[in-house]
């Protein structure tokens, strides 16, 4: 019981009426800058009309509310990131009231959304235990630091768990918390530097963890002593790995996420591929079920191109 | 003559002063709602006002006790957290395999608790409320995080979840969503209380002068503790039914609600000094700011912007009300 | 040119309204170098809004005002404070926390040459001043902890502190004990002999007498007339206020005491112990004794407020333990506090809500449901049978003139119809023509069965009014009168303590 | 005898009751730090001590300007946005080529027209501190939105980086650093102003009665809009400080840091009825609440029972004092 595109193939209207939403939230964080681009991009690409919606703080039911609404305007696709499983009932009413959903950057299998596009949160962490390991060799004590409560976060720290368990040299020591405030961040990390004086490693997976973690290091004098992954790809975070202060720092393709979520509903819409003679009832939606949009470590090799200009 | 937030009856005059903040923001609403039409043709469908509704559904449960706090004098801001613990209480509940009846009660007498607890520090040890409420508000989210793990709780069983997702009587029209039914009963339920009975009446005496009430023979303890424990509980049913809503619990469900929630109420006529607000004001109050944020999403302003605007609006609204009254005064 | 008997402050047309009421109206009134100007009126003839109006704190509508002969605008009350005038006002303006040399000094204490406080200064500046009162209180001690009377002391000696050439006494006696009366005389005495000049606001006609030259009256906000003191009398004083004589104010009992309502044994509190005494139904029990005697907190361990820390209190016979106002008012008793603005009145509520408030429960329906007509006629019917001066039920009690306000708070208690009602300080700031309303209706109470108990420090009133009179001293009974037994001298001697100092 | 919180002199007993707070928390830090020395070996070493104070630094340069506000019975939640913003506009101005004493310059002018423009509602328009400071909170986080985009601000001069890296005349000892010191004189600056000079003093009164503090005199409305002025500037210093210590600006930046301070502040002593509390004790709060957030870091206790336990000594820091205060009473 997939949705259905709402026309039959060809017959869409033109390009420009047709609307696709993206429902968000977090909005304000510089990380969020990546969808509203793709979202962009993916207008002009495709000539539609597109949106980027959502509160500015972390708040689902607030993020709930404006997929209400967006559901209300009956827009021809929504693109939405499956922060937590509460985001589950609403795709599913707006699949019923005909609206296809793709999920991006965290995906919600359980709902009726067509496809998702991202990495996922856990190949993200899995992804950055990966680059740590390697940078300390295999060995050492590591720090985590995240905030506690954020599904997406608890992805990451899972995923971070699961490779760095697949060195026994690597010891997890703590995992603190940084309230999401880089100073806070850097009076827990200052205080696990105290703690463990032979601490090789800091792994964050939000954005005010690694400038927090790269603050404390650094006034500890211990820059470059202690490797620090961060998450995100804000100037701040390249800056500091300019200097050296943070080794690397996990970035996704995050553009990308929304981009083709955008062109997997577009074709949805404008071209019913035959796959089969009658897709719709053979039960096919005739688009990918998944688009997984890759991890990038950024380190000092290759910051410089990740830089934005204002 | 001044304005005063207390239901008054008699004079006509006097009442129609007394309803001053009432009217501005129904007139607020009002043009609001005009200018969206004409911008949105969405804007008047019942689907779309049923989302303004379903979106106060939860502030409103929690405002119709903030109201009565507010009124005596109090405060609380862990209306939050509570929101959030107790749906997650009952969402374990559930997952432990508690029937329905059983794992809301539990949601609901924990709320109760937590205010209940409130109340008795502000009461009994005399802690002033922000302080009290403050800690309260750090204690019950890091109860949330401790026997959560952070983990959200879903699975939940659909007779469950129908508290949130079904209709009144089944009627399939978006008006008679459940959370927006209850929400609408409590407010009517609450603003006649308040109004009309002597028992809630007392409180715009306790909020007025706390002092004097007690002289009056006011058992201003027992209300205290009553009024933080009628805030709980109602903060709970505002959990319960936002995580039947969502067909999970969340470690952050609630968070950030009780800035929310206080806005509307005081934008809807309460003061923080006690002893003036209506139930009616501060459900106004609420509709207002979601008009608003609704308004900003239908308009496709820029997310950046909408911070700003909400911002502006609350200090706006209470200023519009501020210097109107003022003149009424000269 | 300015000759020395011009007048030093001068109002010319003043007018001053507020929604609903015109509080002054074309106000002429001029204040001589060197006399002692009283103004009197019933309650809410505008005295307070004069001298507000001199003082800076209100800008009049209309009409101006006049320093030394030069037309002045205050916008401020510094501004008057930079003219000397120097006001003490009717509510006490007294910032609790602050020590009583803060208090005094606000924002004039002396400073060393860093620009610090010069704290032992301060201190030594303030003990001069409060040896002028032979008060002997540490000026560090926080002002919320001395009495109301005390602090009435620490009020005009803010105003005194500066200097001021013209003093402005707002009610200055009505919480002041009888030696600081004497202070205070003693004071504008002094004043005027060095050539200052002082306007004194009093209910208490006989006081006028005592200190001042001249006399102005005011009523509905008009001048009614200015004459010399010497050329007035008490009667002719009253006459001009009200409009009409008044004969004897305290009325007559008008029925006979009944059964004993009320046996108080031993109470013990913080500031009383070992107090007895018992109360009968129509009866009105009169409790004199100094400032600080401990009336007042035995009165309010009657009600729980707080409870009394040893002793038995029987109601109709039976004995009952009151631990909270609640269960004092459950138990019947009410009790009418002497300080109205902390914890008599809901300032901010209207006089229709503050009416019924100790009554709720009388004006509620079935389900706790209000009935709104019945508190509006209760309402009405008080405001017209207590003269209260305000433009409707509607009015926030704020507005009200100090008396008015105190009209309000007797409404109050006159609707809650207790077994047993203690009045405290029932008249302070009341006008004579309501202050005879007032006896009469407590007369009417106890002709209806309720036992009064009256704690008050007029004296006159004291003996006017009671059936029987207790006086108290530091804390314990002291003596006992029936009604006629007792003079001013027999109470005023048994109230001083044995040494004989205040 | 009740304590009373403003600085009092003389009178042994008198004074050191008078002081009692200030004493309960010097203790219950000493108890603290005694039981870490114990627990963790590294915990009385000078970095660590550094890294408590640097923690503090941010929080209590704007709790400076807090405590004289709540003195006055004022309030302010808007200063985490202050903070934010003050940092990013400094930071804007620096990648805008701007020197590093114009951009600081603009960032503090920013900051203390921000509070200069709270005072004013509040003093002028007479809305109510808590409603003009958060509709204020939401209108400056907003507009560091909308100037930023979202986007931090990063690649600052280092000669800017230095104010808030940089140590004191060079001497590389971890106490020497930048905020540390910065702070650190503004504490007490702000304790000795507010204690020992009139104009300060005048906040006591104000807040005690600020009625009674119109009829003695005091210009009550100039003082009010001043006060709230300093807070924004000392928001905008910390902001700045906080910017170059971190080498960027972040839209976060600040975010919560209101109710830390306020927290902090009312452990140290201040109400919020206004008319108690010194800077010292609010400083003491600072790093009462700072050390426990480090020993929960250096006992390695689980982040999910972080939130339960720091709110939990919130409340029982102000019920100790409370009910010590109590007994004092008797
Ligand atoms: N702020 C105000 N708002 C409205 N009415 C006011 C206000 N202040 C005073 N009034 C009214 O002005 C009139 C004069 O009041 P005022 O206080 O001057 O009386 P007064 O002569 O001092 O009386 P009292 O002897 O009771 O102190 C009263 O009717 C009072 O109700
Ligand atoms: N010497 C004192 N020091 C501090 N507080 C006092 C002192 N005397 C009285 N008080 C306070 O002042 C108030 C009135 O005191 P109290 O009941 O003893 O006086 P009273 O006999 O009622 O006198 P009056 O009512 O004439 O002022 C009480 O709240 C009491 O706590
Ligand atoms: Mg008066
Ligand atoms: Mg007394």
């Amino acid at each position: 019981d997939r949705p259905q595109p709402a026309g039959p193939p060809g017959a869409k209207r033109d390009a420009s009426s047709q609307l696709y939403i993206e429902v968000s939230a977090l909005g304000s964080l510089d990380y969020f800058y990546d969808h509203k681009l793709g979202m962009e991009l993916a207008g002009k690409a495709l000539g539609v009309r597109t949106e980027y919606t959502g509160p500015s703080d972390y708040d689902m039911a607030a993020m709930i509310t404006v997929f209400e609404q967006a559901i209300a305007r009956k827009p021809d696709g929504i693109v939405v990131v499956g922060f937590e499983p509460s985001l589950g009932a609403i795709i599913d009413k707006a699949a019923e009231a005909g609206i296809p959903v793709v999920t991006v950057d965290a995906d919600l299998p359980g709902s009726r959304r067509i496809a998702f596009v991202g990495t996922g949160n856990h190949r993200a962490g899995l992804e950055g235990g990966r680059k740590l390991a390697e940078l300390l060799g295999g060995k050492g004590k590591v720090a985590l630091m995240t905030k506690p409560g954020q599904s997406n976060l608890e992805e990451r720290i899972r995923g971070y768990q699961d490779a760095l368990r697949q060195h026994p040299g690597i010891e997890v020591v703590q995992v603190a918390d940084t309230q999401s405030d880089p100073t806070v961040a850097a009076q827990a990390a200052a205080a696990l530097l105290q703690k463990y004086p032979d601490l090789a490693g800091i792994a964050c997976v939000e954005a005010a963890g690694g400038n927090g973690a790269a603050m404390a290091v650094r006034e500890a004098g211990k820059a470059g002593k202690v490797r620090i992954v961060a998450m995100d790809r804000g100037n701040d975070v390249l800056e500091s790995i300019r200097e050296g202060v943070i080794s690397a720092t996990v970035v996704q393709q995050t553009a990308l996420m929304p981009f083709y979520a955008v062109q997997i509903l577009y074709n949805l819409n404008n071209a019913d591929i035959p796959i089969t003679t009658n897709n719709a009832a053979a039960g096919i939606t005739g688009a990918p079920a998944a688009i997984d949009t890759g991890v990038v470590i950024v380190d000092r090799s290759n910051y410089g191109h990740f830089v934005r200009s204002r | 003559m001044t304005s005063i937030r207390q239901p008054t009856r008699g004079g006509g005059l006097a009442r129609g002063l007394a309803d001053f903040r009432e009217f501005m923001i129904i007139a607020l609403i009002l043009a609001i709602a005009a200018a969206m039409s004409l911008a949105s043709p969405v804007f008047l469908t019942p689907e779309n006002l049923s989302v303004v509704l379903l979106a106060v559904s939860t502030q409103a449960i929690v405002a119709v006790g903030m109201t009565v706090l507010l009124v005596s004098g109090g405060f609380d801001l862990s209306v939050g957290s509570t929101v959030g613990l107790a749906g997650a209480v009952t969402a374990m509940g559930l997952a432990g395999g508690l029937p329905v009846a059983a794992a809301v009660l539990a949601g609901l007498a924990l709320g109760a608790a937590i205010g209940a607890a409130n109340g008795l520090i502000v009461a009994r040890i005399g802690i002033n409320p922000f302080i009290t409420t403050l800690g309260m508000m750090g204690i019950v989210r890091g109860a949330l995080e401790v026997i959560s793990r952070g983990k959200n709780i879903s699975g939940l069983p659909k007779a469950f979840n129908e508290i949130g997702q079904g209709y009144l009587a089944d009627i399939q029209h978006p008006i008679a969503q459940h959370p927006i039914v209850i929400s609408l009963v409590l407010v009517a339920l609450g603003d006649i209380l308040l109004r009309q009975t002597r028992f809630f009446r007392q409180n715009y005496y306790i909020g007025g002068n706390e002092k004097a009430a007690r002289l009056t023979g006011i058992n201003v303890d027992r209300i205290t503790i009553f009024n933080y424990a009628l805030t709980g509980l109602l903060a709970a049913v505002a959990g319960i039914i936002m995580t039947a809503r969502l067909g999970s619990a969340t470690v952050t469900a609630g968070a950030g609600l009780e800035l929310q929630v206080i806005s509307a109420v005081i934008i809807g006529g309460a003061s923080l000094q006690g002893g003036e607000g209506t139930v009616l004001g501060s459900f106004l109050g609420c509709i207002l700011m979601a008009l608003i944020v609704t308004s900003l999403n239908l308009l496709g302003v820029d997310i950046y912007w909408q911070r700003l605007i909400i911002g502006a609006t609350l200090l706006a609204a209470v200023m519009i009300d501020t210097l109107g009254k003022r003149r009424h005064r000269r | 040119m300015h000759l020395p008997s011009d007048p030093v402050v001068e109002a010319r047309g003043v007018t001053k309204t507020f929604p609903g009421v015109r509080a002054l109206d074309a106000v002429n009134f001029s204040l001589r170098r060197g006399e002692v100007h009283a103004l009197v009126g019933e309650n809410g003839a505008g005295k307070t809004t004069l001298i507000h109006v001199l003082g800076g704190v209100l800008r009049p509508d209309a009409g101006e005002i006049l320093v030394e002969g030069r037309p002045v605008r205050f916008r401020h009350p510094a501004d008057a404070a930079r003219c000397g005038i120097g006001l003490v006002f009717q509510e006490l303006s007294l910032a609790g926390n602050l020590s009583v040399a803060e208090n005094i000094f606000a924002h004039r204490q002396p400073v060393r040459a860093a620009g610090l406080i010069d704290w032992p200064a301060l201190h030594a500046r303030t003990r001069e001043l409060l040896a002028r009162f032979d008060l002997d209180v540490d000026p560090r001690t926080p002002v919320r902890r001395l009495p109301a009377a005390r602090q009435q002391v620490v009020e005009i000696l803010k105003a005194l502190s500066r200097g001021p050439r013209v003093l402005v006494l707002d009610e200055p006696t009505s919480s002041l004990t009888a030696p600081d009366a004497q202070h205070l005389f003693a004071g504008i005495a002094r004043m005027k002999a060095a050539g200052a000049s002082v306007i004194y606001i009093s209910h208490h006609l006989p006081e006028i007498f005592r200190v001042a030259d001249r006399v102005t009256v005011l009523r509905d906000g008009r001048v009614v007339g200015t004459c010399a003191a010497a050329e007035a009398t008490e009667q002719s004083l009253v006459r001009s206020m009200v409009g009409r004589d008044l004969a004897n104010i305290y009325g007559e009992r008008q029925s006979e005491v009944g059964p004993e309502v009320l046996r108080v044994r031993e109470a013990c509190g913080e500031r009383f112990s070992g107090v007895s005494f018992s109360l009968r139904r129509g009866e009105i029990l009169g409790v004199a004794g100094l400032v600080g005697a401990g009336r007042t907190e035995l009165a309010r361990a009657l009600l729980g407020a707080p409870p009394m820390t040893a002793g038995t209190v029987a109601l109709d016979g039976r004995p009952v333990r009151i631990r909270s106002p609640a269960d004092g008012i459950a138990a019947g008793l009410a009790y009418l506090t002497e300080d109205r603005k902390q914890d008599g009145l809901f300032l901010d509520m209207t006089v229709r809500a503050n009416c019924v408030a100790p009554s709720l429960a009388d004006f509620a329906g079935r389900l706790g449901w209000m009935d709104e007509r019945r508190i509006d006629r209760f309402a009405e019917d008080s405001r017209r049978r207590l003269r209260i001066a305000t433009p409707g039920i509607a009015q926030r009690v704020r507005n009200l003139s100090g008396g008015n306000q105190q009209k309000v708070l007797l409404a109050m208690w006159m609707g809650a119809r207790p077994k047993v009602l203690i009045v405290d300080e029932p008249t302070r700031g009341v006008d004579v023509g309501a202050r005879s309303e007032i006896y009469g209706l407590l007369r009417q109470l106890a002709a209806a069965g309720a036992a009064i108990l009256m704690i008050s420090s007029d004296l006159p009133e004291i003996l006017g009014l009671s059936d029987r009179i207790l006086v108290m001293r530091q804390g314990r009974l002291a003596g006992e009168f029936l009604r006629g037994q007792a003079t001013a001298e027999t109470i005023i001697a048994r109230a001083l303590p044995p040494d004989g100092g205040g």
